[in-house]
């Protein structure tokens, strides 16, 4: 029981300091027009995201998070570097009448979710927090085995609840390898859309130098 | 080992039909060789016939050799022995240099046969003497489905089977003669191989002769077809698989006649015949529909039903086992005839029931239904009382059936449409109007035989002894070599024909198949002088003889084996075989009922026999004997090429010796097909047969083997043979007599004949002009009555539509649409300024959107959560 | 004694949500391709903090489960694969229009 | 550690335990990275020396001129931070920290010897991984912020590299953590605990080739030569830290180092036993199961077991990198995507197959102590609890262990026997999902 507590409490500190990095620096991205700058910002608010993750016990998503971001972005980010080249600080001036009407959709969203989030008394009970806690083993609250079991079926968190996998039901498998091929195929896909009309432009760059030359 | 049978059968059908499908669609690739195709195709279908004919024969040698002096017929009639001992006597010297040539494989096979046998041979003796009589010599027919069709209601209908020693001689005598003339017509047709053929019979308007590219592959692609249509009916399992194939032999026989399509003769002649045909086959659908409705099946054997219980089929229903195989009324025509008091008894019994306040249950109903068709059923001749129900039935099915064999094989009222047959090529006259597809017709007659009530066989006698002296008739005094032939060949059926119908079932299958020889060898030497000669017409031949000899000499072989000739109760051609035959049971036939009308039959049989070898010998004499008549023919004329004297010679082997007993080499016992045929004679057919309406009594045809028949009938025949010959020789060889005079003296009689007795004008007096009449008449009605009342209808629905496409359709209909299309169209135009193709504006969209259905939301329902909360 | 509140879901969701408007509002002004890439981003991940929120033992005794964890994971690397296929397009827009600016893509407009 | 704490200062309930444990961690952590960073720097000065046939640093501080790295510290601390005109200043300065931060980050899950890890996270093995991925953003920003194209090229490159290498790292990595069912690098450490022949790398033919498959992709990803294409100064002046100097190019370093010897750690624990020597001497002489002391010096010696292998990694690299020529970029990128990846699927599934086919290997046996951690996760069965316990005797070392430990301490739940998780029902699942303190508690 207290060291449930302790556990939570002292990641409630960390907690603070993730969520506040993670907004500061998602509303950075917002802020700041210059495109390397912004996936700077995007990769720590992403962190720092992760480290949330982390703190929810959710901690092979956490690693997944940083690794498939951070490589992600960093691809984001040398495009935008190649891609704005032709000024070093591309700045798109975004109309103001834009901005603010932005502004006023987006509060208004934030509003509303905000109260939803707040609506619900069981989301926001400490009580509840503690019982969870109290219950958690922490042993087995975070590994990545479970994850693994979940997606050929076997389900560690509801073995004995009432929606036991029925037989013959293979879990998260079926989606994992749809996504995966899916996964494939876009990428594959990408790749010719990125090179085709490239190869064919400098091709014919080619041809007009060698006739011109 | 039988078992393989029908496998082997059903792929010998279907190779022609593939060599068919080749040809009709790689004809024009294939080109000559088309005739490759097909006569590979057919020469496998023989051999396959032939391997299945010695399976057959060697799986049921017990009962075709029942012992080795070849009683084939009944034991117990010491006449019949007797009669089968001078069969021995004449075939002992004969043929073993003969015999050699063609029989080798089957002696092989016979002796192999013997020897696994001899060890249980005696058992078999014993057994074949304490069996009671005719059915050692019966051998079943296995019958069965290759495929089920379908199954409406009690009717089903299957791809089946019905195989006995019957069908597998037709397999091999078909397959055999197809063999040899698809060779022939190699040769015969070679001049249809270039890629332009001058037709000299058709002009065009400037009088230049016809000219068309050449239709080889054409020829042997409907010959296929018809081999195959051929076996399929000779294999077919019911009724209603005959009476398809017997359709595609008809399309294919108008095919061929049509050949030379562009001749008008050919065209005509192809129409008479398929029309001709119609007739008969209306007859015979009526004949299916009694026997469906009655008997509830068409199949001849007894089938398997889907759900693997063996019913009976029409055999078996129409001479059940347990009556000794004789002839009752089947039990379905009765229920058919005698419904009504079967209703009444049944009704009356229900009532009964009714008022003990039970009802009726299906078993006990049937039990009734049974009880009261066999006490209304009456089958003895003797008792003239009670109603006969359904026999009338039986009688007319049967009736029906023959309909359609009368038409196929041009019996009397509808001969008139195979002398003008012969307009098709001669192959085909030898294939398709001599040997098979006529015969098809006696073959089903044959095949149906256990149906056929005696009333029916009266009528069949009649008929056939109508036409085969009628055609015998005609042929005396025809000039065209073909239509000689084509009379002939119908007053042969007509012999045929009458033999089944006095109830010489054996004698009549096997004048049809020796007759199938000699019939084809004739027309194939026919076609070869016309071949040389480029005419049909006698006149401007003679003394041919000595151009082609092998035609001439061979085709004098066909003469000799089509009257008949030979040494009397020693030796003689197939002919002298089947013709006794017949006329021994038509003359046991007079002598059992001896009156005037009996007969008749054997009389003008008689008669019809000495016509027969008059005709046939003035043929040949007027052909190939004494000076030619037309010099420039005569030096123009030459020997055909060796692919179709060849078959020739095969034939007239055939002809000589498809009669005779094979010699008893290695004891495998005596084998002569008159023998073999008898072990397909249907169940039942022993012992006389009495007419249940006629007072007319049909004797066991084995009686007809008693010396005392056989010993008189014999030299009859032979004298009448002599008799015509030796007028033909009066006539035309030595010309002691001179025909022309003979024509002045009688000139009425002549003319008669001539006119082929008047058929063709009384039937366009009796049909073709009425039928023009009416249709003129109803012409006129169409024209005059039913186009105003339509033109009138059609002027007014006009105006009225009219009316409709101003008022309705332009204003209201109209009006919605474009006013609907207006609207979209302002509306997208109104939306365009929605797209403006701005990304950042979109998802502004998307968020308001967002944002209003959850305030939508919210405010119209109760969330959950706010409700806990 | 405590320190701080203890962390409850509606915390997480609330960054979440603080995430996501910043997102949307990102893909709203920026006219950088890239830069709404990157709200697209973020927006997938205030969606993934409710799923991990939602699925922690740690802050609810009726979690999710491991549910929440595995659609998480879903849509990342669903994520990562639509972040190719718009880095594609990117491309090609700007080997066509030689800019990035999605204002310029506004041939289909009506 | 920070119940250690609170239970040691009587501050029960406190985040200062916590908070006190993080900083102690960190502070060690620290010097593994920066006084590693020292010693490498000196052992790569003389081994280059040696190689090249030269002494290398000979006098600061007297012997082997081993103060020369502190030498060259001082000097470069005591030089002026430049900042280029046209640089993106904020990035440009921050750069160093990010690379810096991500190598140390990822010691984070790095044990060093039996339970001696900072944070046991069970999915150790990706998240280092993962954080040694961000190494590389530092390097872009810097390469791109100062504004230069040689730096430029230099991130581009860098980028190219890392992002393609990290496939067949993932595939090499994957390998040990599939035979030893978990990625928690404790756990896979102590399954190849005994003779040397427990050690995965000799586990059959394929983890063999997977080990130098994984120790060419490590040396790439932390752009060591001869995949230093980003610092290539043949071509770039110096790559992507052209512009930069004084300490904050130090930071480089330190992160090149740093992350150096975090790949080789993890190669020796992955493959080479961690701080299970080839022979266990510490468990023969019984030490381990000696009270807390004897635990203690065991795992100490551990850790310089464990220290040594990775020296020894880290040594080959520098070996290697004074020995072979630079590649050229297409080069790399051949390396990488025609036979590293396809060599590495290979062996993937030839381990697999090996496994799944369960073909002899010394693995079986069981020399020493004979592999301690046969079955998979913790909490999957109850033969571990023996390790578990063994762990607990060993004195506590991470957070985990303390939760059970406090869960012994504490009474048991009155509702224990009908939890969801008891191992009481016998269905084999249930029994799976036994949980350790479960079994632990009286």
């Amino acid at each position: 029981m207290t060291s449930a507590l302790l556990a939570n409490i002292s990641s409630d500190l960390f907690f603070i300091v993730f969520a506040g990095i993670a907004c500061v620096f998602a509303v950075a991205v917002l802020l700041t027009s210059n495109i390397v700058r912004m996936a700077f910002y995007l990769v720590i608010s992403l962190g720092a995201t992760a480290g949330l993750f982390f703190l929810a016990g959710a901690e092979f998503v956490g690693a997944m998070q940083l690794m498939i971001y951070v490589g992600g972005t960093l691809v984001l980010l040398i495009f935008g570097v190649m891609l704005t080249a032709q000024s070093r600080f591309v700045n798109m001036r975004t109309h103001p009448r834009d901005w603010i009407m932005a502004i006023i959709v987006g509060g208004s969203l934030l509003m509303l979710l905000l109260t939803a989030a707040f609506r619900v008394p069981s989301w926001h009970e400490e009580q509840q927090v503690i019982a969870a806690a109290s219950e958690l083993e922490v042993a087995d609250s975070k590994t990545a085995t479970r994850l693994g079991l979940a997606l050929s079926g076997v389900r560690v968190d509801k073995i004995n609840a009432d929606e036991q996998l029925k037989q013959g039901m293979s879990g998260y498998l079926l989606p994992f390898v749809i996504v995966s091929i899916h996964l494939l195929v876009v990428l594959i896909g990408a790749a010719y859309m990125a090179r085709s009309k490239r190869m064919v432009r400098r091709t014919s760059e080619q041809a007009e130098d060698t006739t011109s030359s | 080992m039988t078992g393989l049978i029908p496998t082997l059968l059903l792929a010998a059908v279907l190779l022609p039909l593939g060599s068919f499908f080749l040809i009709l669609l790689a004809g024009h690739r294939l080109r000559e060789h088309a005739a490759v195709v097909a006569t590979g195709a057919i020469l496998i279908a023989s051999l396959l016939s032939f391997a299945s004919f010695f399976i057959w024969v060697g799986g049921h040698r017990d009962t075709i050799f029942p012992d080795n002096d070849g009683q084939v017929t009944v034991p117990a009639d010491p006449d019949s022995v007797a009669s089968s001992v001078s069969y021995d006597e004449s075939t002992s010297d004969a043929g073993d240099d003969h015999d050699h040539g063609h029989e080798g494989s089957g002696h092989d096979h016979d002796g192999d046969d013997h020897g696994d046998h001899g060890s249980g041979h005696d058992g078999q003796a014993d057994t074949n003497h304490d069996t009671a009589g005719h059915q050692t010599t019966r051998i079943e027919a296995e019958s069965g489905e290759y495929y089920t069709l379908g199954v409406f209601g009690r009717l089903q209908l299957t791809i089946g089977y019905y195989i006995d020693t019957l069908t597998i001689c037709m397999f091999c005598m078909v397959t055999l003669i197809a063999t040899l003339i698809h060779f022939y017509a190699q040769g015969y047709m070679h001049e249809e191989e270039d890629d332009e053929v001058v037709d000299h019979e058709v002009t065009l308007e400037d009088g230049s002769p016809f000219k068309r590219p050449g239709r080889y592959h054409r020829f042997f692609q409907y010959l296929s077809l018809f081999c195959f249509s051929m076996l399929g009916l000779v294999l077919a399992g019911n009724v209603a698989m005959v009476f398809v194939f017997w359709e595609l032999v008809g399309i294919c026989s108008y095919f061929l006649i049509g050949f030379y399509i562009e001749r008008k003769s050919a065209s005509t002649a192809a129409n008479k015949a398929f029309i001709v045909n119609r007739v008969g086959d209306f007859g015979m659908i009526i004949g299916l529909m009694v026997f469906w409705t009655g008997c509830g099946t068409l199949s001849f054997g007894d089938y398997h039903n889907q759900d693997g219980t063996t019913a009976a089929g029409l055999f078996s229903q129409a001479r059940p086992a347990d009556n000794h195989h004789q002839l009752v009324t089947p039990e379905g025509l009765v229920k058919l005839s005698a419904r009504s008091e079967i209703r009444a008894a049944v009704q009356q019994r229900r009532k009964e029931l009714l008022q003990v306040g039970l009802d009726l249950e299906a078993p006990e109903r049937e039990a009734l239904i049974a009880a009261k068709v066999s006490q209304l059923r009456n089958d003895d001749p003797n008792d003239t009382t009670r109603p006969r129900y359904g026999y009338w039935l039986l009688i007319v099915g049967g009736l029906g059936i023959f309909c359609g064999c009368v038409g196929k094989s041009a019996q009397f009222p509808l001969h008139v449409w195979l002398p003008d047959a012969m307009e098709g090529p001669t192959p085909v006259s030898a294939l398709v109007h001599s040997a098979t597809m006529v015969a098809a017709g006696v073959y089903l007659v044959a095949r149906f035989f256990p149906m056929f009530a005696p009333e029916v066989l009266l009528v069949i006698a009649v008929l056939g002894v109508i036409t085969l002296f009628i055609a015998a008739t005609i042929a005396i005094t025809a000039t065209d070599i073909k239509r000689v032939l084509a009379y002939s060949t119908i007053s042969q059926l007509g012999y045929m024909m009458m033999a089944l119908g006095v109830g010489a079932w054996a004698a009549g299958v096997f004048h049809l198949i020796t007759h199938a020889f000699f019939k084809s060898l004739l027309f194939m030497c026919s076609g070869s002088v016309i071949h040389a000669v480029h005419t049909n017409e006698m006149t401007e031949m003679g003394g041919l003889r000595r151009k082609m000899p092998f035609t001439a000499y061979t085709m004098l072989i066909g003469c000799l084996a089509i009257a008949g000739a030979g040494i009397p109760f020693v030796i003689g051609l197939s002919g002298y075989y089947s013709k006794d035959a017949i006329l021994e049971q038509a003359f046991s036939f007079w002598q059992v009922n001896n009156s005037a009308f009996a007969g008749l039959f054997f009389w003008l049989a008689a008669g019809g026999a000495a016509l027969t070898s008059f005709y046939m010998f003035r043929l040949w004499f007027m052909t190939f004997a004494g000076q030619p008549r037309d010099e420039q023919r005569f030096e123009h004329a030459h020997e055909s090429p060796r692919m179709m004297y060849v078959p020739l010679l095969i034939l007239a082997f055939f002809a000589i010796t498809i009669g005779w007993k094979l010699p008893d080499f290695m004891a495998t016992g005596n084998f002569h097909l008159t023998g073999l045929l008898e072990t397909a004679r249907p169940a039942g057919l022993h012992g006389d047969s009495q007419g249940l309406v006629t007072a007319l009594t049909w004797p066991d045809e084995h009686k007809s083997h008693a010396w005392a028949i056989k010993f008189p009938v014999t030299l009859l025949a032979f004298a009448t043979a002599v008799l015509g010959a030796l007028l033909a020789g009066i006539f035309y060889l030595a010309r002691w007599l001179d025909p022309e005079e003979v024509r002045e003296s009688l000139p009425s009689a002549h003319r008669f004949l001539i006119r082929k007795w008047y058929f063709d004008e009384l039937y366009d007096l009796v049909f073709v002009r009425p039928a023009h009449l009416i249709g003129r008449v109803i012409y006129r009605i169409d024209r005059v009555v039913l186009d105003t009342i339509l033109h009138m209808s059609a002027r007014v629905t006009r105006t009225i539509a009219v009316f409709w496409d101003r008022v309705a359709d332009q204003k209201v209909v109209d009006g919605v649409v474009n006013w609907t299309a207006a609207m979209t169209h302002r509306l997208g135009i109104a939306l365009r300024a929605v797209q403006t193709g701005r990304l950042r504006q979109y998802v502004m969209f998307i968020v308001v959107a967002a944002v209003a259905l959850f305030l939508v939301i919210s405010f119209f329902f109760q969330s959950p959560a706010s409700a806990g909360g | 004694m405590t320190l701080l509140a203890t962390t409850t879901v509606s915390m997480y969701l609330a960054v979440g949500a603080v995430m996501f408007v910043t997102g949307v509002v990102c893909m709203a002004t920026k006219r950088n391709a890239l830069g709404i890439l990157m709200g697209i981003e973020l927006v997938l991940n205030g969606a993934n903090i409710n799923f991990i929120a939602f699925g922690s033992e740690y802050l609810r005794p009726d979690s999710l489960g491991l549910d929440g964890q595995l659609i998480a994971l879903f849509v990342i690397v669903l994520a990562a694969g639509e972040a190719a296929v718009a880095l594609a397009i990117a491309l090609n827009f700007y080997n066509n229009h030689a800019t990035v600016d999605v204002d310029q893509a506004d041939e289909l407009k009506g | 550690m920070a119940e250690l704490i609170n239970i040691r200062l009587g501050l029960e309930g406190s985040a200062f335990g916590s908070i006190a444990a993080a900083v102690i961690h960190a502070l060690l952590l620290l010097h593994v990275v920066a006084v590693g960073a020292l010693v490498f720097i000196w052992m790569e000065r003389k081994i280059a020396g040696r190689i090249q046939d030269r002494l290398g640093p000979t006098r600061v501080g007297g012997k082997f001129g081993w103060l020369q790295t502190l030498a060259d510290g001082l000097k470069l601390i005591t030089k002026e931070d430049i900042t280029p005109q046209n640089a993106d200043k904020m990035l440009f300065k921050i750069a160093p920290y990010v690379s810096f931060a991500a190598s140390y980050a990822a010691f984070l899950a790095l044990p060093f010897a039996d339970g001696w890890v900072a944070n046991n996270v069970n999915s150790a093995v990706f998240f280092v991984l993962a954080v040694l991925g961000l190494e590389v953003f530092g390097v872009i920003l810097a390469g791109y912020s100062s504004g230069s194209k040689w730096s430029l090229f230099g991130a581009i490159r860098e980028a190219a590299q890392v992002v393609s290498y990290e496939v067949p790292l993932g595939l090499c990595v994957v390998v040990p953590v599939f035979l030893a069912g978990t990625m928690n690098l404790v756990t896979i450490g102590n399954m190849q605990a005994g003779y040397f022949t427990n050690w995965f790398v000799f586990h059959d033919i394929f983890t063999f080739g997977t080990f130098w498959i994984f120790f060419t992709c490590a040396t790439a990803s932390v752009n060591r030569a001869p995949f230093d294409l980003a610092e290539a100064e043949s071509e770039l002046v110096a790559g992507f830290h052209t512009e930069y100097s004084g300490l904050r190019w130090s930071f480089f370093f330190m992160a090149e180092y740093g992350s150096m010897f975090l790949v080789s750690g993890l190669g020796a624990i992955l493959f080479f036993g961690g701080w299970h020597g080839p022979i266990p001497l510490m468990s023969i002489l019984g030490l381990p199961e000696s009270g807390v002391l004897g635990n203690y010096l065991a795992n100490l010696a551990g850790c310089v077991n464990f220290m040594l292998k990775a020296v020894v990694g880290v040594t080959v690299m520098m070996w290697v990198r004074w020995t072979l020529p630079r590649l050229r970029i297409d080069q790399v990128i051949t390396t990488c995507l025609k036979y590293c990846v396809p060599l590495a699927s290979v062996c993937f599934i030839g381990a697999v197959g090996w496994q799944v086919l369960d073909l002899p290997s010394p693995s079986d046996w069981h020399l020493g102590t004979g592999p301690a951690y046969k079955v998979h996760e913790e909490w999957a069965t109850h033969t571990n609890n023996s390790a578990a316990s063994g762990a607990d005797d060993r004195g506590p070392e991470t957070t985990e262990q303390y939760q059970r430990e406090s869960d012994q301490l504490l009474p048991p739940e009155p509702d224990d026997a009908d939890k969801p998780l008891t191992g009481s029902s016998g269905s084999p699942r249930s029994l799976t999902a036994t949980p350790l303190g479960q079994e632990l508690s009286p």
